[in-house]
């Protein structure tokens, strides 16, 4: 009995080592070659949901524009998605696997702390990353091979402190989740500039896996504060909204970009919880962009799913679409789909996406100076635009 | 009185969640009570009862689909027990425990593929979500069934347990298992309605808990299920009043802790709980002495 | 009869709540004897032997090994109402030593439900009992020092010789469990004497034997206490090995002592034969 | 003839000494030779991310097996020593100057970083003598992150190692949980940087460190295990009472066991923190713990050699082999349900199946040895020509019966699956003897 079982077993591994062999064919003759872009996004964990939304973007601008003309010669462009699992030891291993699957360019993640952990694999690989929505500062810091397209945490907590003070807010409850760059990056950054306004902050922490938010909502509640600021996963956001309705929470919530996604607007919806966001695209910015991607996602249903199931932007996903584009021209003007070329072509590459310009500045930062500030409307679950905010220097 | 209203709604929250604990934790400490085995799955089950749940519900009305996430997750529980702990009855208890892991592990890998890693949010039972006002502190309806419910269903266990024949069997069973072979028990039997009772408590929990946290994740067994484990230890395992005072003592301490602003420590206090209470009394609040022979 | 005593069992209770399980016994024995210890199933035989190894602590008395108490315990907390025997008061200290310490001290016992190391070979069973009088360091051992090299080979040798003298030599590298029932008693036997002990206490050595491998067990015995100089212990249900190598014998009935003398005495006292036959009334 | 075969069969000491050393000598310039070669551009660069997690994992693992399998204590802790090792190397490895980036929020409590220190005092960042000091900075480091661990080890050993069998699985549990949760803590955040992640020490790029750092541990706890003292423990797990009764002092063995494990997971955390070039207290949960007792148990409780095995065949199936169960694509085409996530769910499964069906794992308890390799192969020719002799018939007779064979296989299932039941009742039997055996004293009180 036991014999026959470790045969069979043996047998499927053999096959399935075939399966492997027998995968990786079939270069369509038509192009001069494939160009491979790493998709380094979370398909799974806390930031999945967010993290398929912004592959999402990259898909679809792949779908818009699957070839690229690298010196006269047409290229198909292949992406290669890795899953780092919202996992900073996860995502190291995901990131060598990317590298090691031959990619030009790799674009992400959503979530700085991946971002962060695997920044040495491409680092000493020579592989040039660019990070979507990553807005933590230490993504690109010290990191040569590292770009981003989004504006930083010091940028957004600032936009985020003055909104809230210009709007009569005086003490806020911050609640970011322990281990998480993203979060707590941002909450450090709003801290500074609303206790430089003269603002008082209550500091707390979740952990990880918590789904309990109880506690944490009723303790902004006794504290007596003016709003509830909590820039953290889609995942919590849901449950927050949810705990904050049930026990009456009062006061605004405000939130970082993570939280401009239709899965927050539908828990929002029917309830009289206020949200207040920060981001970097506002759907209808963008017509061609928008009906074209709604068709898109109308049509594929893994897509639709990846979005929450119906078809509301979050900016991440043009964030997304404008990477693919910037990764795109890098490789145009390098001439060629080895690493090294792209990234030394990277630095002077200047696009006009849809969500603005991309100009790369200092340590590989995109040059951006405006968020949106969006407020979900409790009836109809969806998005409204508020306010353009920039901070004078 | 301020002080009351202050800390009421902590107090409410820990109620509401010892109580959904409780129901997790009857089932650990009664397979450890029998089989002398951390069933490391029973969490994870717990967590499958609830996804079964999101993916009924959005094919049938509420009604059908909660009797019916009952009925399978009792099927899964027995499945469980008759693939992965029947056929190491003979083997070491490691073994056995192991085998629970390993179902823990694949139970966990399954629901993130059929969720494709995306948290889910569970259906919404009206009745048990709207928001109460209790004392001037808004809470969901759930937190006040939930006491309820586990003090009703606790009582009929144990009447289950004291007075019909399957329950004297079963506490024949976890005084010496070898005895109770003699004397003609069919063990199977025995262990078999051991898991159903467990499986349908879990799932009852996960009902409360996930209306409670909507929000469901590959994970969201692990957490509940190991803190309804400690809950079980905390009691004195094999002791179903036990199990369900230990698991409201952990249930409000954790959100007083909250409340107290430390919240980055209140996972890890019920740790401390744990251990304070093995160094203390080993065998937990109402543990007999002599556990180990039975 | 000035022999030199190497034990001395005084007073010892043994409750376990409020069943009694050894009650009231005392014993001797001195250098170079073997004595037997019997009575009928259940009687508190092993339960004495437990006692006396620090397996569990005494409700009441002492027990002393040349002279030195190891252990000494009185009725305490919630024992004292439980408490049964008659020498309430005449205990003061408390003295548990942990099995492994009395060991150290030269008491090695055999097991009933033979307990041999499943996993380890029988060379290795031996070797194990020679540890405690290790003197190297763990990273003296590990690190193979001069010092323990030399101990090792030692530990060997000396090994090597019980085997020889047990006729396992052949055996040394088969798994303990792998052994024929009558060779693990023997195997038990050669790992208690690794312990260079000065008492040994046997639990039914003879359970399971047949007269014939009866009949060399108890050569065996005196041999043992010849070789190693030392005093054997024991608990028999075999009459004919207790009656044949034991130079006196106390009788438990019901945890209490009912009779003791030499063989003869014994065979003839009425009350052990009412204890292994029972009474017509 | 037996005589010849038994001269035969063992080699002599020596030949052993150099076999061991030209094998390792061999793998190691083999390592080398790939690692010049390979570009990390190549589908083969993940071989070296096999090599390296893999022979952290071993390292781990095989300490784990020294609690679990040599010594018979189930402890559940090993996430969190681990994570006590890669803090306690990554706190003091970080340049001076790097530190006010990586404490952001934070003033920074230590303000030295000691291979920094080494490779200044040593002749400074770019010589000869300044890289030796920046090895010798990280060595120094790595056994200080043993020791913090194995010391801290040693004070969770003194009330949890007094527990039995499940009582110490839970509480060592819970003290890796409270280990994670303080290392989290904001309070302590100038030195450990609150639940942020620790990066920009010095990491290793080359696989030989890790191989070569985890071969010697492993040979010291292999050392360790073949002498008296683990015999010692091996007596405890096989019988504590028996143990106790030889003068085996049972808490004194248990805590060294648990000390020395908990020292070598420590450099093992170490070694992970620099393969992973960031830490962070997240990722040492439980779960952890539960894949790494997995391993153990593919491998063999008890098997040095299996720890190692199963070791790197975990990893490699996790990180590598398996992978493609998630592109989507079965024998060329297009598969709906190899989406992302079904590697994990087939990867469950054939855990499982070892658990249930090779509960002995790949090694059972033994180990590896140049005589059974010799043995192996020197009758591998005789075991082929019979086995090939023997086939034809075998085969013929295998079809000849199987018509029958599947015929019977439908008649009786009914009345087997209800005969089942009653064959496990007559099987509990003996279960019952495993089941108490090294709980309680008092059962063989009578």
């Amino acid at each position: 009995m036991k014999k026959k079982v470790a045969l069979l077993l043996a047998l499927v591994m053999v096959f399935s080592m075939f399966a492997v062999g027998c995968g990786g064919g079939g270069d369509d003759a038509e192009y001069a070659g494939t160009v491979k872009i790493g998709v380094f996004e979370p398909a799974s964990g806390d930031n999945g949901p967010g993290g398929k939304q912004e592959a999402l973007g990259v898909q679809y601008a792949n779908y818009v524009q699957p070839t690229v003309e690298i010196g006269g010669e047409t290229y198909k462009v292949e992406l290669v998605e890795a899953d780092n699992e919202s996992d900073n030891g996860k995502a190291v291993t995901a990131a060598t696997n990317l590298v090691s699957s031959g990619v030009s360019i790799v674009l992400g993640s959503y979530g700085s702390a991946v971002s962060i952990a695997a920044g040495d694999v491409f680092k000493d690989a020579g592989m040039p990353a660019m990070g979507i929505t990553c807005t933590n500062p230490q993504v690109t810091k010290g990191n040569d091979v590292y770009f981003r397209i989004c504006f930083l945490d010091p940028f957004q907590g600032t936009v985020l402190a003055n909104y809230a003070w210009d709007n009569g807010m005086r003490k806020a409850y911050c609640l970011s989740k322990l281990g998480d760059d993203y979060s707590v990056g941002l909450a450090n950054f709003f801290m500074q500039a609303f206790k430089a306004k003269g603002g008082a902050v209550v500091y707390e922490q979740f952990p990880d896996k918590n789904s309990d938010f109880t506690g944490y909502v009723a303790n902004a509640k006794k504290q007596g504060c003016d709003v509830f600021f909590s820039p953290v996963s889609i995942e919590a956001a849901v449950l927050i909204i949810d705990q904050a309705q049930a026990q009456k929470l009062g006061m605004p919530i405000l939130a970082g970009d993570t939280w401009d996604s239709n899965k927050v607007a539908e828990a929002a919806k029917g309830t009289d919880v206020e949200i207040i966001v920060t981001t970097f695209y506002q759907e209808g910015g963008n017509a061609q962009f928008d009906e074209g991607i709604k068709a898109w996602m109308e049509e594929d249903s893994t897509a639709l799913k990846n979005n929450g199931g119906n078809t509301d932007l979050a900016a991440v996903t043009a964030m997304g679409y404008d990477a693919y584009f910037v990764a795109l021209e890098a490789i145009k003007a390098a001439g060629s789909t080895d690493p090294a070329d792209v990234l030394a072509a990277l630095p002077n590459v200047e696009y006009d996406g849809v969500c603005g310009k991309v100009v790369f500045g200092e340590n590989g930062d995109a040059v951006r100076d405006v968020a949106y500030v969006k407020k979900c409307n409790n009836e109809t679950g969806k998005w409204e635009f508020l306010a353009e905010q920039r901070v004078e220097e | 009185m301020e002080l009351l209203s202050k800390w009421l709604p902590y107090i409410l929250a820990g109620i509401s969640v010892g109580g959904q604990y409780a129901l997790i934790a009857i089932g650990y400490t009664m397979v450890y009570g029998i089989l002398r085995l951390i069933n490391f799955a029973h969490g994870d089950m717990f967590m499958i009862a609830g996804l079964m749940a999101v993916y009924l519900a959005t094919a049938l009305p509420l009604y059908i689909t909660l009797p019916l996430v009952l009925v399978l997750t009792v099927m899964l529980g027995c499945t469980i027990e008759v693939v992965a702990y029947r056929p190491l009855r003979t083997a070491p208890r490691m073994s056995i425990m192991i085998s629970a892991i390993g179902v823990s592990y694949f139970l966990q890998n399954l629901a993130l593929y059929a969720t494709g890693g995306l948290a889910q949010t569970y259906p919404k039972i009206e009745w048990l979500a709207r928001t109460v006002n209790v004392f001037g502190a808004s809470t969901k309806m759930v937190t006040l069934v939930t006491p309820v419910l586990v003090i009703v269903l606790v009582v009929a266990l144990v009447m289950l347990i004291k007075y019909t024949k399957i329950g004297m069997a079963m506490r024949a069973v976890s005084r010496d298992f070898e005895t109770s072979q003699l004397m003609g028990i069919d063990i199977n039997r025995v262990i078999t309605v051991t898991f159903v009772i467990g499986s349908f408590l879990a799932a009852i929990g996960s009902i409360l808990y996930f209306t409670n946290y909507t929000g469901i994740m590959p994970t969201s067994g692990g957490m509940p299920g190991l803190k309804a484990f400690v809950a079980a230890v905390f009691g004195g395992i094999g002791s179903i009043p036990g199990a369900v005072i230990g698991a409201f003592v952990i249930g409000i301490c954790e959100n007083l802790i909250k409340g107290a602003n430390l919240t980055t420590f209140s996972d890890a206090f019920t740790f401390v709980l744990l251990i304070i209470i093995l160094m203390v009394k080993p065998t937990g609040l109402f543990g007999e002495k002599n556990i180990d022979k039975v | 009869m000035s022999k030199e005593n190497v034990l001395r069992v005084s007073d010892i209770t043994m409750q376990f709540g409020g069943v009694v399980a050894v009650d009231d016994l005392s014993l001797e024995v001195n250098k170079g004897e073997i004595i037997g210890l019997i009575g009928p199933n259940g009687a508190g035989k092993t339960t004495a032997f437990n006692v006396i190894t620090g397996v569990y602590a005494p409700t009441n008395g002492a027990v002393a090994l040349n002279g030195e108490v190891i252990v000494e315990n009185h009725p305490q907390g919630k024992m004292k109402n439980l408490y049964k025997g008659k020498n309430d008061g005449k205990y003061k200290d408390v003295k548990v030593l942990t099995p492994d310490k009395i060991t150290k001290l030269g008491v090695a016992r055999t097991f009933q439900n033979i307990r041999l190391y499943k996993g380890m070979t029988v060379f290795e069973n031996v070797l194990v009992a020679m540890h405690m009088n290790l003197e190297s360091g763990i990273f003296g051992a590990t690190f193979r020092s001069g010092k323990a090299k030399r101990e090792e080979a030692q530990m060997r040798e000396d090994a090597m010789n019980l085997l020889r003298m047990f006729d396992l030599e052949k055996n040394k590298d088969d798994l303990a469990t792998s052994l024929p029932y009558g060779k693990q008693r023997h195997l038990e036997i050669a790992r208690a004497l690794a312990t260079k002990p000065k008492l040994l206490l046997l639990d039914e050595p003879a359970a399971g034997m047949n007269p014939q491998e009866s009949a060399e067990l108890m050569r065996l015995v005196e041999r043992i206490r010849d070789e190693f100089d030392l005093s054997v212990l024991m608990i028999e249900h075999h009459m004919q090995v207790v009656m044949g190598i034991c130079e006196r014998i106390y009788v438990l009935d019901y945890g209490a002592l009912i009779a003791q003398g030499n063989p003869e005495e014994i065979q003839n006292n009425p009350r052990v034969i009412e204890a292994y036959l029972g009474v017509d009334d | 003839m037996t005589e010849e075969r038994l001269t035969a069969r063992c080699l002599s000491k020596k030949t052993k000494y150099i076999l061991s050393a030209a094998a390792i000598i061999a793998v190691l310039a083999l390592v080398w030779v790939l690692e010049q070669n390979i570009p990390p551009t190549s589908s083969w660069s993940m071989l070296f991310t096999v090599i390296k997690k893999g022979a952290i994992y071993s390292l781990v693992v095989v300490s784990m097996n020294l609690l679990n399998g040599f010594t018979g204590l189930f402890s559940l802790g090993q996430a969190g020593f681990m994570l006590i090792g890669a803090y306690a190397y990554a706190i003091f490895a970080i340049p001076v100057e790097a530190k006010d980036s990586v404490y952001q929020y934070y003033e920074p409590l230590i303000g030295f970083s000691v291979p920094e220190m080494l490779t200044n005092a040593m002749g400074g960042a770019g010589t000869v003598g300044g890289t030796l000091g920046e090895y010798l900075g990280v060595i120094i480091l790595m056994l200080f992150a043993g020791l913090v661990t194995a010391g801290i080890a040693f004070l969770i050993g003194l009330p949890v190692l007094r527990l039995k069998s499940d009582y110490l699985a839970i509480a060592s549990l819970g003290f890796a949980e409270i280990i994670r949760t303080i290392f989290q803590w904001d309070g302590l955040g100038s030195v450990t940087n609150g639940s942020n992640l620790l990066r920009k020490f010095p990491t290793f790029s080359s696989s030989l460190f890790p191989l070569i750092v985890s071969g010697l541990c492993i040979a010291i706890i292999v050392l360790l295990i073949n002498s008296s003292y683990g015999r010692a423990f091996k007596a405890i797990r096989d019988d504590e009472i028996a143990a106790e009764a030889m003068g085996v002092n049972l808490f004194k063995h248990k805590q060294l066991s648990f000390v020395i494990s908990s020292f070598f997971t420590g450099i093992g955390g170490a070694m992970l923190a620099m393969f992973q070039a960031t830490v962070n207290a997240t990722p040492f949960t439980s779960n952890m713990t539960y894949e790494l007792l997995l391993i153990v148990v593919i491998g063999g409780i008890g098997s040095v050699t299996g720890s190692v095995i199963g070791s790197f065949l975990f990893i490699a199936c996790s990180e590598w082999w398996l992978r493609f169960l998630d592109e989507g694509q079965f024998l060329g085409m297009d598969a709906d349900f190899m989406r992302p996530g079904f590697r994990k769910v087939v990867f469950a499964l054939i855990i499982i199946c070892i658990v249930l069906f090779y509960s002995r794992g790949i090694m059972g308890t033994r180990e590896f040895s140049w005589d059974g390799v010799f043995n192996f192969f020197r009758t591998l020719p005789t075991r082929l020509v019979a086995f090939f002799k023997a086939l034809p018939g075998r085969l013929v007779a295998f079809f000849k019966a199987l018509p029958g064979r599947i015929v019977k296989f439908f008649k009786t299932l009914p009345s087997r699956i209800s005969g089942k039941v009653k064959k496990l009742t007559g099987k509990t039997k003996n279960s019952k003897n495993n089941h108490i055996n090294n709980t309680d004293k008092r059962e063989e009180a009578q």
